[in-house]
């Protein structure tokens, strides 16, 4: 089908143009684009080789079994452990509130994608693109959804890299001027014991409560330990480079490909992508209302400055840095960076945790 | 209950939402399909299950925290060493915290740039250039540099 | 069989010996020759043991499998692709002829193997070791005749290695002293936005027109554009670096070990040791000649060096330095090695292009 | 059964509190420990999802196969190849019998091991714990006796790790004071060639005589060829760094996790603990009793400090470190570091040969 | 064509060369086996197509190239700022080309040399960290520092 | 035979730890069981093949050592030059040597400190030395260099 692979070919300049010219999230924008690019090579299909993504035997098709067995999403997170600093998180630690509340997007875009038709696991899967964390959406398709891995990693990523476009005006709609001017604390110092203890603790805790997070959360979880127990330096910097590296190389590629305009272009995949943006603004709106409610019972001094409730949909760390560009604006000696990183490491954790339970309900026995 | 609040709130947001998106896409929205016994029990449940997890690990950590900061005074009452060197730490962090914001308005004008003139310094770099991770990390690694 | 397992492992030695003193490709030979020896330790097979590369389940048969299945080659170029830099080609595009001329060894060596008796698919194999291309051959060899691999990439790596002796005497005898001192004009400056579109444009036409090299090209040009978009510099490294180096290791280990004398010491092995001797001289010598094709069209002071031509059968960087050699005998003041890269470059995809052709020719419908 | 996954998760605590405060092996300590509170959270099984590393499909699991397989040691001791220096060794050679003394603790282990009933794979795979090196003793578990590699592993990990508790009280049992104060002459140069011949002959002789060990020894010397040859560096530096530690990290928390109390917690376990322990003393004893039977043969001032015999073991490089630390104790002036270090890395050899003759023996026609 | 001039020259220096061989391994050269009417098709289309691929890309290379020129052209006239930087990039390049061909002659000769010297410096890092190697390795590396 | 002497030797020691160890686990321990031909052919041939690989891979660099220091030898004594380069060279390993023991206690005691000291120098060397990159990409880096 000629006219789908142009299309589709036109997407994928988009996303590396998005990525170098805007400089959108270009470490998953570029491969995902090229991706993209050679998963839509006209006439490709035609052929009879070994060469379409989803021909077994195919390179492609063997780079592609890390997505479809859902073995890169844990390393990815391992890597992304081996680099978070929770210190923001836990300086403050009720900002971790913030990352539960953004994911109500998660579960109200599930149902609305039960209103679109789509079944249970299906929307579940859906669900996730709310969560806004790539590695979790591709992770839970793979088991749930696994024709719909391609369409929700592109919407989720496509979503992640548009965060500076996309959250802003609903900050501005929910924020009184009053609100967004608030100055917080610097947040306090935190001890290395405390930044032992976390990862360890905070496994077994959040795995405990929903075991299906586990591969996710475990290895999040190992590689902060790597790197905070001071003693695995050079686990941490090889889990945190060239594993997460050579990782986001394939997935990117493979799940760019698997965008092949023949099984890509359907209703489903605009429907996904509608449902996509929907979740992102329920989850960006969802943090915010939240910190206000907070604020509630804040006594003056302590009042969060509810901007930073938007950072809990995660999307780290681009959107700590959109509410601190915000906050920017409107005072430019008020610097929110750091305490957006708590509720934006904290969704994370949420999204993770939310993903479990969901694959614990329609997985489970 | 909050939560449920919010859900119904919102829910009609939702629905505006995605009915709107539905006409573009010509594809009929049915409630019915949303509300059935088994997804309001994952959303309330799945939700309030989020909520709990991040609630417990908030409220442990919290009290860790505290149990910590105790015993650190009641060191630094016991002997001025440490007190000292406490206090030290204190400062050096705080020190941290405002390089890092100066740094965050640095990086956040001209990361390309400083990017750029630090090939040999790559680890440095390598540490900020990344998608995932917290920039506070990077802040750490130059106090000096502001 | 004593005898055989003592050639090979003289064999082996012979080819670290090279690496080490001569430094001749030493990043292959060091592994493959080592290799060598690890395959023929006597009496391995006879044990029973799961130990030879043969015996599924051992780790050798393991690790050999990322060539049988032809995903090493790929990973390969994405890291060639990520160190190559592509601006001589850009600067002075008619070059990118020189490539596709010396790929002439190609076919004809094709031809030169059925009438030796090979099959088709077998001479396919055999011919693109005249690509001086290692990689491409061992992926053609993994598709069209997998029981020739060991022989096809140890020939073409030999080749490879040994181009500083093979190259020099046909350049002699084809150019004359006149000829050979030719100077050319310092290629211009190349923008940055030319660079970045180069790979995404390049990898849709090549592989429009021949899509069998989908797998080799769409990972060289990804690796490129890593390189030059100038934002996905971590992931450019780590795929120059510690992903091609990985790779490397293991395809040179196992590529080595599968030259069981056992299965090894051959007829056909030797017939391939001549086809790919001669399929090298005619590449170099089909560069050569199409660059002095072409200074029949050039006015004064625009003609090529028609050593430069010799550069066209890639094997890169080294014919690039062969010719630069060359020159700098005749005259000290010729600086040839940046024109040199560029057919070299070209004589990359040249091969590559000429690969997918035969792959469609053969296992397309 | 509750109670075990407490159990286990304490031991996971201890390791990693063992790795941090004592710094005992962390590089293998925090992986593991963190691998068995991930294996032994409660009711993962119990869910039915693709969770434990016993459910085939898990994440997980998918990564264990790289123990199962017996993939993972072999990379290991590329790396470890490529990182070792053998010129102590080289300058000195004779030290070579102490590591091949004190693989006395794997016989011996073996057959009480067979005395308290275990089969004679089991028995084996146990005895390899008294060769005081993990990858080789994972190998020989997966070929020998898959179900027990956890146990194994974990055993030989933990004694690893404790080697500064278990070897003082059995040298100072052992030597005389007098012993105690030998000091050695400084060893001579080596030169660049001996270097380089010593892993090529080494792995021919080593696996042409037991065969068995090629793919132990084949990557070890292998390693120290790419660090050796000089030609190869940035290949060693891929194979001692990224490679390495990417194998650490995926071997030490899948070994970990494969504690799963329910499988784990068993009295062969227990058993295999105490063989550990008395196979490692056996070792240390064997060691330096040879060394002080090899002093009757040496005159004055070529005598041996007997106490570098206990360094046979392996354990690179703490029981050397052990051994020049005791030096220190009674002569402050005494440098045993760097004898130590010979049959240290001698034992690594020695015990790799002893298990390919336990698996010549035992899988061997 | 020209392809198929340079095939048949070459074809009978091909066949000088094998026939050599097949001599020398004592196998018998039998040109009709080369000939067939697939092998011909293969082997005149592939060379082809090769050229064509490549003549496409070397066309469409030197039509954008000569479009961004002439852009910059336009801008240099333009604005005499831009001219200027623009002017500074040429020559800086032109500048790099000389250093390049320096380095290349130097590196020509003496690779090993600087690559070994430069070895020390990475060794320090590596070499120490590690649960396995060699302590002693890692100590030659530093005679100076004490 | 020396190895079967320290193994009976031995042998009792084992027996007597692992019979403790028995009794602590409650297992009864079955030396019937341990000393079948098997297992008695398995022990005495593996330790003894242990030994003979490890003797003849001693005696082979023993013999391939002095061979070169012979040469080394022959080489000084035919010029002058040349041994007192080999003269430097010993004592510039020595000098390691004690260089070495300084350092491996200065290790001992702060390894992590200046294992961070030396961490930006590390790239610097990577970048240069590739058998495929043009060189043209690395000369880039180096323009300063001439
Ligand atoms: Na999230
Ligand atoms: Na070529
Ligand atoms: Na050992």
């Amino acid at each position: 089908m000629e006219w789908g692979h142009v299309v589709m070919i036109i997407v994928g300049l988009v996303f590396i143009t998005l990525a170098i010219v805007k400089d959108y999230e270009p470490l998953l924008l570029v491969p995902i684009g090229f991706g993209i690019l050679m998963g839509n090579i006209p006439f490709v299909e035609n052929i009879g080789l070994q060469l379409g993504i989803y021909e077994s035997g195919s390179v492609l098709n063997y780079l592609y079994m890390g997505v479809t067995k859902g073995i890169y999403p844990p390393l990815i997170f391992l890597g992304i452990g081996a680099m978070t600093d929770f210190s923001a998180l836990l300086s403050n630690p009720k900002l971790m509130l913030l990352g539960a509340a953004a994911q109500v997007g998660i579960f109200l875009t599930f149902m609305a994608a039960l209103a679109l038709g789509f079944s249970v696991d299906e929307a579940a899967a859906i669900g996730i693109i709310g969560g806004a964390d790539g590695p979790t959406a591709i992770f839970i398709s793979s088991k749930l959804a696994p024709h719909l891995i391609g369409s929700i990693a592109i919407a989720a990523y496509s979503y992640m890299a548009l965060v500076p476009v996309i959250q802003p005006p609903i900050i501005k709609l929910l924020c009184s001027k009053k609100e967004r001017l608030i100055k917080m604390k610097p947040p306090r110092a935190v001890s290395k014991v405390e930044k032992i203890v976390f990862p360890i603790f905070g496994m077994v805790l959040t795995t405990f409560i929903s075991p299906g997070a586990l591969p996710l959360l475990g290895m999040l979880f190992f590689g902060n330990l790597l790197k905070e127990s001071g003693v695995t330096k050079r686990l941490a910097d090889t889990a945190s480079k060239q594993m997460i590296d050579s990782v986001t190389i394939l997935l990117g590629v493979t799940v760019g490909a698997s965008t092949q305009a023949t099984t890509f272009l359907t209703p489903d995949s605009i429907m996904i992508f509608v449902l996509g943006a929907v979740s992102f603004m329920i989850a960006t709106a969802g943090g915010l209302l939240f910190a206000k409610f907070m604020n509630l019972f804040l006594k003056d001094g302590n009042k969060l400055n509810p901007m930073i409730g938007a950072a809990g949909v995660s999307a780290v760390p681009d959107s700590a840095r959109v509410v601190h560009s915000l906050g920017q604006e409107y005072d430019s000696s008020n610097y929110l960076l750091m305490h957006a990183m708590a509720p934006n490491v904290a969704g994370v954790i949420g999204s993770a945790v939310a993903a479990g339970i969901l694959l614990s309900f329609l997985l489970g026995a | 209950m909050f939560e449920s609040l919010v859900q119904n709130s919102i829910v009609k947001f939702l629905i505006a939402g995605t009915s709107q998106a539905s006409e573009r896409s010509g594809i009929d929205f049915n409630l019915s399909a949303a509300f059935t016994e088994q997804s309001i029990s994952i959303t309330i449940v799945g939700y309030f299950v989020v909520f709990v997890a991040l609630l417990i690990l908030f409220g442990s950590i919290a009290a860790f925290t505290t149990i910590m900061i105790n015993k650190q005074k009641k060191n630094m009452d016991a002997s001025g060493k440490q007190k000292g060197s406490a206090k030290r730490e204190d400062i050096e962090m705080t020190g941290d915290v405002n390089a890092a914001i100066a740094l965050a308005l640095h990086m956040h004008f001209d990361e390309a740039h400083d990017f750029e003139s630090t090939v040999l310094t790559i680890e440095k770099v390598q540490r900020r250039y990344s998608p995932w991770s917290s920039k506070i990390y990077s802040m750490r690694r130059f106090p000096r540099q502001y």
